[in-house]
């Protein structure tokens, strides 16, 4: 009678264990015990992207965000603080904040009027001596905040756990490589427009997983796209040639997929840049050895567990002009059991001319968003994958999926030691230890007890990586 | 930019005169097409010039108007753009739309203008779209209005100028493979 | 994993004794494990609003009606009583009242032509003896009627459960005010047109517990209807003269909010009706002190525990005349988690003059409907209840809503015993006593087993009032 | 009073003619304003003596009849309550309207009548309203009939009188905030 | 035999013409009949020769075409079992529309063609069903194309044939018993 | 708190027992706990339909079909051989079919290009050897197949169950019926068109037990119809003339209802088929005896439990013509707690000549369909019925359905041993024994344990049987 029989402990063991095997079961892409343990366990621990502070420049701006399914305010308050506070009235739990965007001094519950400042403190409420007394003490009636909020090269990040390490320690070795893309440019990086958001009936992770560095699609879900030349360099057919990158697990479950141009390819790239943006890239801030690997690098896709990613490519969206880089950043946002909500934002360097500015826009929506020539093909299977994860058959069978690649013997994936950046890498893309990670980080969150601690690049890769040195890598 | 705004300062193009039936006849036609997978006829529609757009939209106060961004768009294609998105869906691989969604577009509400440039007509009209996906029996439904300035070349109308004015926040749609 | 760790009966304790403290826990507005037991402990158990005599005058009128969320026909049988026949065919379950209002001799069944009189009873069957012999007994095989099923003043209520007390017991104080409002008209009272029935994605108890006397939102949740004038008497900004009013904590979880016009005031009120409709009320019914009271009365909202709703108040949905009086009667009726139907009827006295009884309809409808000037404001803040109610974080905090107004100490209501009506009362009403009683009410009605024994008005208060007099008083 | 039944007694208008024109625009151009929130647009189109109403309607059984409730309405309006409706929406507090909601209004299968009262035009034409909630991304869509009266005044038509017939029992929205 | 094709080789009865108007008239009057539930006024619109179909649908890969079943349908009617029908929903026995179910329908998009046979007219529309059964809130909303020839019967137009092409695979109703 | 306080062993325990007094709980017609149960030890293990070999005439043709919800390739394979394939890919679990219906010689998967042979095996991948290397053994990661797939005279049956017994051992003396029905023509029977397929809001088992045979319902559920003549040969009125029938417990849960022409009637029926079509039956296939009884028969309707159904009278869509034979088949598939997902097909035997074959299919849509004369009625009731399944009243009450009808004493419907066929038959058919024994066959599938053992017609009749002994038969 029980769908579920293993109880969730057993059932996380044994995931931990199949991972060793390359296995991930394929009911956790659909199953509401599932979800709830990962709105609980999960998105109320773990560091979260909110936004990006050029969507809130001044003092008052704010704008509606989520957690997990929960609704937050992101707002620069007026002390100049970046702030994350939930959007819950303290008085009966009606929501203060109404619009998605703007900019207000005071956040005013529409029910009964109780008023918070934009930093969350508690302002003010109708009749309030007379209402009552002396005995309600102000100081605690603020709005709830987030009890962690960072921010790293303007990007905002909260945990709602008191418990959470910092960022920094949170993010492990994947800050190296958020540093190499938006660490570097003089003046940051800014949003252009406002996120596109739509709801997608399929699991949040089949997205967050996808991004860790799921190269392998591009060549089979995309061919339509790449047919037609939209991704330049790529050839068709049953080449390797084309999948000259690495892999990269960075620790506390983080990963990225990194390309670089090999050495004799002329000129700087900058994941496609052209001068007049590139320019805005400068040594000043970590150093000539990341310039110089910013300087060879032409793609980069990934996530922050566990559900922040990002990509940038140089794509077409024309078939006159040459490539134009896109950079492009998601959260994959759970709504329920098989339904998520999909926010993308695209990103620019601060200071790019305006009209490159509208053409990486123009080129990153027409590749990567809801109708992007790339990303409306990935829905496809993400929607079939929580469909297939939903089947009585599929339980029955105890259905594994198949996360093998490159974890035992000839595969041509290889641990390499001479990769620019930390974690453990691997070259080229054909493995699915990124993956793997993720799902280990995963299960570590999703145990009993307290926050989960740090997992170093090689505790991550331990299946792969044992396997890799008993092959021949 | 932003959408043209509702055009009470222009003349309006009588409803029922020989220039409101034209604008019509297109929409429909060009509805037609769209609902048939006729997509080179489409295509051939399309004005060499075509600026298609359609903003983002976010949840405003009243006083902050309609809420449409300021820089962000769903789509903001050129004939270019436009005609990659149809040999896309020409290949074997367009699985977003491969097979077809099963789309019927209602087209309502018009009001045509004459442009400042003449013999250009702005016409205003209301589209529903209904879509329906492989063997999920809910619809989706989308909304919009659109501004659209149609010109004359080589005879017949084309649509020189769209603007869809889509009555979403957050899409209720996984993907937007369909044109509006 | 549990997304309740807490097992249902501990946290009745914890929220009993956190009611003391002015704390409702946010998770009550949004929660299936708590929806299933409302159905199943509070719905098949509680006295409930039906409809009115006035909706079925003649027999075999009838009219489809809900407990909870299980369709009933309240119907005048044949021998002039009133039934409230559960719809659901002895046979195999089929429903047997297919339109929402009508008359009918017979209810018969679609499916196999079973056939019931009005009365409930079975009265045939194709073929019945053919089908079933002589072995089946028809005096077992009629409709099940709500076990109890009573009548005050036209307005019909039924109960579920055998073990319930007499209508009169479960209202307790609460009848002396019912009687106060619909016991005086000469020929009693009569619903205008049809019930108007809305879906709003909330807890049906947001609408019940707001009905309990929620005085302090209407300044600022309806600030726009009050700003252009449609409520008169009322004055903006941070003034407490608006609120001369009486809270009344009526026993077993109703309450009332009563409003009075000082004695100096001339001439009678009766709710605002005017002199043609007013002549209506008589002491005869009741004696003298009751018809006063009634004449000073201004403005009445209340609820009877769990889900019935009333609301008077002279109102203005004109610019040009000046104010009607409006009486209106709600159901909120739970329909899932996060979502409740509302249903809504005007009502008047009978008898009352053709131009006013419309005068007073469009005023209702014009201010307290789906689409009423006051009313359309109301599910906002519901509705964002519900939502927060929902939240992950929200339960990682544990998060509990402020029920403090005038729980201790200085704040300006105050315990009065010069109140004409039986129960608590408190004046002004700027206090939450009533809220705090309807959930202690229901705290009492969710616990495991026998049916609640009655509730007094001062257990009801007990936390409140014991403050009360712990303080200033 | 009940609504006014299919006007099969009145004299059919012929579309297409100047008077059908005049009615077609008239309610193509209401829903614009409606649409646009443009709602002092929207009461000017109104005549002074303007009968609104929406009956309540419940389901019964064929032979009863459509299910409109003799007395009970959800609007039964005329320019002073309307007018206050609108003052009300322009305040800073109208919480179920503001943020707005994003409304359009597809207006169909016009039928033009004369009136008893000559000069004066009867339009039936349908309405379906597609309307979105903040973040909410199903849609709320609601269908009426609509049997209006429109007469003359200062040079242009103005809606006398509106009967909105919907096809709703439970109405399956938590207001009904907006204008038929 | 299958849907007629998009009507491109025959001859455009220009929008606006006294022929279009009277397609769209008869159109716009049946919807209202069957809205009415006045089926006897439906059935008077009928040619004694109708042939309406609605083919079944289902979801093939785009190079397949729209998925029209050859032979299976939902519909294949002549008047003698139309009128079955008909007689049917007059009895106090026809569960699945009695109460009724509210519903409208948008006709949209018309189209209209001058037919092989001099005289006959084909118009093309789309039709948008709005249903709501009992006291469920949540509408049922179906999309089609209509394909009809209408001829010319004492009179007055008289719908000769009619495909029904409906976007529905995997069918969201628990019952077809309404008209489209 | 709990909405099901009876353990589910219990709780079948019981159902079991109340079915020997003819009672079915309510409750079983709309109850999640119950509906994850029927998908998890119904739909994964007993025989299911899964289409007609007509529908894939070709090799590779395929179309797409479900076994409860889940998702299965009904193709046949190159190799000419019928398979049920599990459309779930082995790699991450997307679908790898992506349209209703088509010819296929390979499936290859959208999200990353796994291919499968239309055999359901692996066939390559992208990059086979640099992904996997030697690791990855081709010959095991094919599509799951159904364990069990047997077609009986070109209708396909799956079981997903390894320990399923064989489809004749599954079918009893269902065979004896489906043979009689299908296995006497020259060349067999063939689906028309393609199905349609429409979502009820109830539950599968409404539309199963209905038609084990409710012929019951027939005379005022389809009222409507009878009364315009569409049934040749039924009156009106309180009579039993029209029921001359055999109903038949034929083990293991299946039942039919048949229905012969009195010996005098002139003419051979064979269902009503004409002779141009009668003439396509044959002895040579399954002798005389049979074949007679063929010619005799004029109706047929049954359950192959769980949810494959059957139906065939002659009937009228024309008030020109004389009824015509229809011929329809069901799969009634549950999508969720009170919603179905109804398929229909038409079928009428091979050779018939082309214009019949466009009247029965004209005939048979006509009335048995989602638009059908008679079928769009009998939603109407299975949709109340999971409507009260769902009251909460429903549950306090326990409610019983009547299934008492022929249970005991003097009800005319008696066991006969005259009939031709195996299994216990009654006449006439004014009994519930069809109804009771499909519930106690799903009380054992419901059960924990191995594979349900055979039921035989006697134990399936059990109840009703030694009733009927007792009484007077
Ligand atoms: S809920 Fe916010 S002020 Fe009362
Ligand atoms: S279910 Fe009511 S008569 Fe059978
Ligand atoms: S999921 Fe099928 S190829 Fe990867
Ligand atoms: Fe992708
Ligand atoms: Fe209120
Ligand atoms: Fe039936």
């Amino acid at each position: 009678m029980q769908p579920h029989p293993t109880p969730m402990a057993q059932f996380l063991d044994e995931f931990d264990a199949s991972l060793l095997e390359g296995s991930v079961p394929l009911r956790v892409f659909n199953d509401p015990e599932i979800l709830d343990g990962e709105l609980e366990r999960i998105f109320t621990r773990a560091w979260v992207f909110i936004g990006h502070e050029s969507e809130i420049p001044a003092r008052g701006d704010y704008v509606q965000r989520r957690i997990g399914r929960d609704p937050f305010v992101l707002v620069r308050s007026d002390d100049g603080e970046v702030r994350v506070l939930f959007d819950a009235c303290r008085h009966r739990g009606a929501m203060v904040c109404r619009a998605e965007r703007g900019n207000a001094a005071l956040f005013r519950c529409p029910y009964h009027g109780w008023t918070y400042k934009n930093t969350g403190e508690f302002a003010g409420a109708p009749f309030f001596r007379a209402a009552y007394g002396s005995e309600l003490d102000k100081s605690e009636w603020g709005l709830y905040a987030a009890p962690h909020t960072e921010i790293l090269h303007g990007f905002v990040f909260a945990s709602l756990d008191p418990d959470a390490p910092t960022l920094e320690e949170y993010l492990g070795d994947m800050k190296w490589y958020l540093d190499l893309l938006w660490g570097q440019c003089k003046d940051g990086w800014e949003v252009i427009g406002d996120p596109q958001r739509f709801v997608v009936e399929a699991d949040w992770k089949s997205g967050a997983d996808n991004f860790c560095g799921d190269d392998y699609h591009t060549f089979y879900l995309h061919r339509s796209t790449i047919e037609i030349g939209v991704m330049d360099g790529v050839k068709r057919g049953d080449s390797t040639e084309n999948l000259q990158g690495y892999h990269v697990q960075a620790g506390n479950g983080h990963a990225i997929s990194h390309f670089l141009v090999p050495p004799e390819v002329p000129g700087p790239r900058f994941w496609g840049y052209p001068p007049e943006v590139a320019e805005r890239f400068t040594p000043d801030k970590l150093g000539q050895e990341r310039y110089e690997l910013a300087k060879h690098s032409i793609g980069s896709v990934g996530t922050v567990f566990p559900n922040f990613s990002f990509l940038a490519f140089p794509l077409r969206h024309s078939r006159k002009e040459g490539p134009v880089s896109t950079m492009v950043i998601r959260c994959f946002q759970p709504r329920g059991p098989a339904e998520m909500e999909i926010w993308a934002w695209v990103i620019c360097p601060k200071g790019t001319p305006e009209e490159y500015r509208r053409k990486t826009y123009r080129t990153s929506m027409g590749t990567f968003s809801a109708g992007g020539t790339f990303e409306q093909d990935d829905s496809e299977p993400w929607i079939a994958q929580a469909r297939t994860a939903g089947t009585a058959y599929g339980r029955k069978l105890g259905m594994e999926l198949n996360y093998k690649m490159g974890l035992k013997g000839a595969a041509s994936a290889t641990r390499v030691d001479d990769f620019a950046g930390p974690g453990v890498a691997f070259y080229p893309v054909l493995e699915d230890g990124v993956h793997r990670g993720f799902h280990r980080r995963w299960v570590q969150f999703m145990r009993e007890g307290g926050y989960p601690s740090a997992m170093t690049p090689e505790q991550q890769n331990a299946s792969a990586g044992e396997a890799r040195s008993n092959g021949d890598g | 930019m932003s959408a043209p705004a509702d055009s009470h300062l222009l003349t309006r193009v009588p409803s029922g005169s020989a220039d409101y039936w034209r604008c019509v006849d297109f929409l429909v036609d060009e509805a037609a097409a769209l609902d048939d997978n006729r997509m080179d006829d489409w295509l051939a529609m399309l004005h060499p010039e075509i600026d298609y757009r359609a903003p983002i939209r976010i949840t405003r106060e009243r006083a902050a108007g309609a809420g449409f961004s300021e820089e962000g768009y769903h789509f903001f294609e050129d004939l270019d753009s436009l005609s990659i998105r149809i040999d896309r869906l020409a290949t074997d691989y367009a699985w977003a739309e491969d097979p077809p969604s099963r789309t019927r577009r209602f087209v309502t509400n018009f009001r045509v203008f004459e442009c400042e440039r003449a013999g250009d007509l702005r016409v205003h009209s209301n589209l529903l779209l209904y879509r329906e996906r492989l063997d999920d029996p809910r619809p989706l439904v989308m909304s919009a209005e659109r501004r659209d300035d149609l010109r004359d070349l080589d005879g017949g109308l084309r649509l020189l100028r769209r603007w869809v004015l889509l009555d979403h926040g957050l899409l209720n749609t996984a993907n937007l493979a369909v044109f509006f």
